[in-house]
């Protein structure tokens, strides 16, 4: 089998950081991001990038590294509150945004993965999503067609793979990696640790290797936390 | 005298019923898991891919890997299941959500509600919100009555941008509780907040609504 | 916690067995097929039933039962081959049957499930399947509009379950379950084994317990199969 | 002479390349398995919800909750995974399998294929067989070239309803090859089984195609 796992970071990109190309990340806020594959993004210098993720990272972790740099031509987000350096670029004009509901955003990752072209969603129906959209009946109903969305790229990240490249994710860390894995042309995993073949229990395996052509284990994970609340010990 | 955030919350808690499956907006609607009754079993519901959504976690057990859609630090229960964004919106979109309780800039007396975009400010999205009041079966709104410059919150129609248009069931502001029995019928004033009265509700209130105290 | 464990079948189905109501059914051919349900929903003597379910059972097993006592009006399967009975009242103009792709009947269940009405595929363009169906084009590919199925009642077998509805499935048993136990207005689980809460991984749940109103726990299960096929140990 | 059905599904199996995720259709397709070349690693998709698809079960193997799509009792690998049948025709329909190789009772120059229904018989159904061929990338079929009364299979058009229109990529039949380069192109004959004269191919052949051998 053609060997998916790459050295790092870096090499796992190679001949794919095209100028003006489409990318996936996986994660919500800061929590399941593929931080060494958006660093190593950044590193590559690739620009005009369109990203596709639920957040926009924070000014120095996540795509805000790539947003200071400059290298995101356009976002499509459900929510981007955290970023000084997006809010100035947008403001500024200098950064196209597409908001999609955060629902419809991973239905249209799922529908992009699973050949589904467009699908009809309650979500948005007399609000500026629905604007310039196609609007149908259905049982009396309104709704509004979403397209599927495709990555040149996806970035994910996962808790623990095998080398034929099958993923299994932990806790909420999972959120948009399992579905944006099916959505990439090509689908970038890294790991926090590899396991060997027949390690991981064919039941409990979130994204299936076909969906995963390259893979990295990372390396001193920062995982870093937003909003540590906590409460006093008993 | 109005209510407090938390007696709001604590007013809100109690539409909750026994085996509800149950999502909490970001903000005062969080406060509503502090009210749950002791004798009702409700599942809370995390749109990043949670279902029995636990306690805050003490300082030894946190994990970055477990937070809720506020990306506040949380814990698991014995009940948790985890999924993808995808499955946890299949969820919602699909009517499987018993209740939502959320925060508002606006609701209209048709429903509509507005609580994502201020027109001119820095928008920072809608997140799951419009899924939310789009797909789960009663939605909730606590909110203050006015806005800091003293007008009313609840309106004729909404003037910012909508999050969903005819979707809410029940107000929970500071002065008093409004419902509508169904989404053709109109509010109806349910209850009042202690010492809170009548007139001073219709005083402070754009929308038209009914009476029902 | 409104108990979800019910003593057996008979009385999972109660108030829910009425005349006419569409009902799914889990399985691939014979493969994780809810065989307590269907033997209490035989016994329950509900008639003009529609069955979603891919397959039709055989003579003496699984929905062949309910076909039997003629308590089925109608069918939507992808595949049927397996059944005398079936075939005679077919031909005999005494069952409605609707036939779907596959891949699009298990769409339409899970389009059903989470709120999606309609969806576009490629599945069945140029074919029966097609005609009366609205057709779109994307990117300058033509596909056709199918649409979200519920059911009254989904019946679902899985191997284990905990008090809260969580399942889990066991290898190729889980095919239409866990699909279809997001689409049943009611959603009815046998199991074959219930354990103590907490004692699934929260990480491996198949079908999270907000999906499931009733569970059972089976006895004896029969699990027959179909095209025993071996080979000579080494 | 024309080649056997083992040798049909040899002359398939050359087409699988290392790295590929291959579905295999119900019947003759199934004994592709058996002839895929020792150094190319190959993963089998059954679209019953399983990756990485194992030989038969020896006795003692034998579990019934592991069967693959033509319902026979099989074995897992090392690699395997499980997934729901919604989540398998994901796949499927997302492009994700390399090739699948089907058989047919009719095959159109256009590339259209027949292979679910007979009118006036009595149909099973289609089962998976038109998701697989508006998915997967690669259609290879596999069938006798004439059927039992004698007549071509590969059609200047197909009489039978179809499972697909314009989606196939190769046949091999037991007489030799045809391929296509895209499904704008002709199908060529690249191949004959030893011994069979291109003139018997046309003889048996109703489609036009090009020769190219």
């Amino acid at each position: 089998m053609a060997d998916k796992v790459y050295a790092n970071a870096a090499a796992a990109l190679e001949g794919l950081t095209v100028d003006g190309i489409t990318v996936m990340a996986g994660g919500f806020g800061l929590c399941g991001i593929p931080e060494k594959l958006i660093a190593a993004l950044r590193d590559s210098g690739a620009k005009d990038l369109t990203c596709i993720s639920n957040n926009a990272g924070v000014d120095d972790f996540g795509l805000g590294l790539l947003l200071r740099t400059r290298q995101i031509k356009k976002m499509i987000s459900s929510y981007v509150g955290e970023n000084k350096e997006f809010e100035r670029q947008y403001l500024g004009g200098e950064l196209e945004l597409e908001f999609n509901p955060q629902g419809t955003l991973a239905e249209r990752c799922r529908a992009g993965g699973a050949g589904i072209p467009g699908f009809y969603t309650k979500t948005g129906v007399g609000t500026l999503v629905a604007e310039g959209k196609e609007h149908k009946e259905f049982g009396g109903e309104t709704y509004i067609l979403e397209t599927g969305l495709v990555a040149d790229v996806a970035l994910v990240k996962a808790w623990k793979a095998d080398p034929y490249g099958n993923l299994v994710y932990r806790k909420t860390a999972q959120n948009f990696n399992s579905v944006m894995a099916t959505a990439g042309k090509v689908t970038i995993a890294e790991v926090e640790e590899l396991v060997g073949p027949g390690e991981l229990d064919p039941d409990r395996i979130d994204t299936p290797g076909i969906f995963v052509q390259r893979l990295i284990v990372g390396q001193g994970y920062e995982k870093r936390i937003e909003q540590r609340t906590v409460r006093e010990a008993a | 005298m109005p209510w407090t955030r938390d007696q709001m919350a604590e007013r809100a808690a109690k539409e909750l019923q026994d085996g509800f499956y149950v999502n909490l907006g970001i903000g005062m609607p969080t406060l509503v898991a502090n009210h749950i009754g002791e004798d009702i079993d409700v599942t809370l519901q995390s749109e990043n891919g949670m279902l029995g959504m636990g306690p805050f976690p003490t300082e030894d057990e946190v994990d970055a890997d477990l937070i809720n859609a506020g990306k506040q630090t949380i814990t698991e229960l014995k009940r948790t299941s985890y999924f993808s964004s995808a499955d946890s919106f299949g969820m919602i979109r699909g009517g499987h959500i018993d209740l939502s309780v959320l925060g508002a800039m606006e609701v209209a007396e048709n429903g509509d509600i507005a609580n994502w975009m201020i027109p001119g400010k820095m928008v920072k999205g809608m997140g799951g919100a419009m899924d939310l009041v789009a797909g789960v079966k009663r939605i909730i709104v606590l909110m203050d009555h006015t806005n800091k410059a003293g007008e009313s919150k609840f309106l004729k129609a909404c003037s910012l941008p909508l999050t969903g248009k005819n979707v809410v069931d029940m107000i929970v502001s500071d002065l008093g509780v409004f419902r509508r029995l169904d989404h053709d019928s109109p509010f109806q004033l349910i209850e009042l907040a202690p010492g809170v009265t009548e007139e001073e509700v219709r005083s402070k209130t754009e929308a038209h609504y009914e009476v029902a105290l």
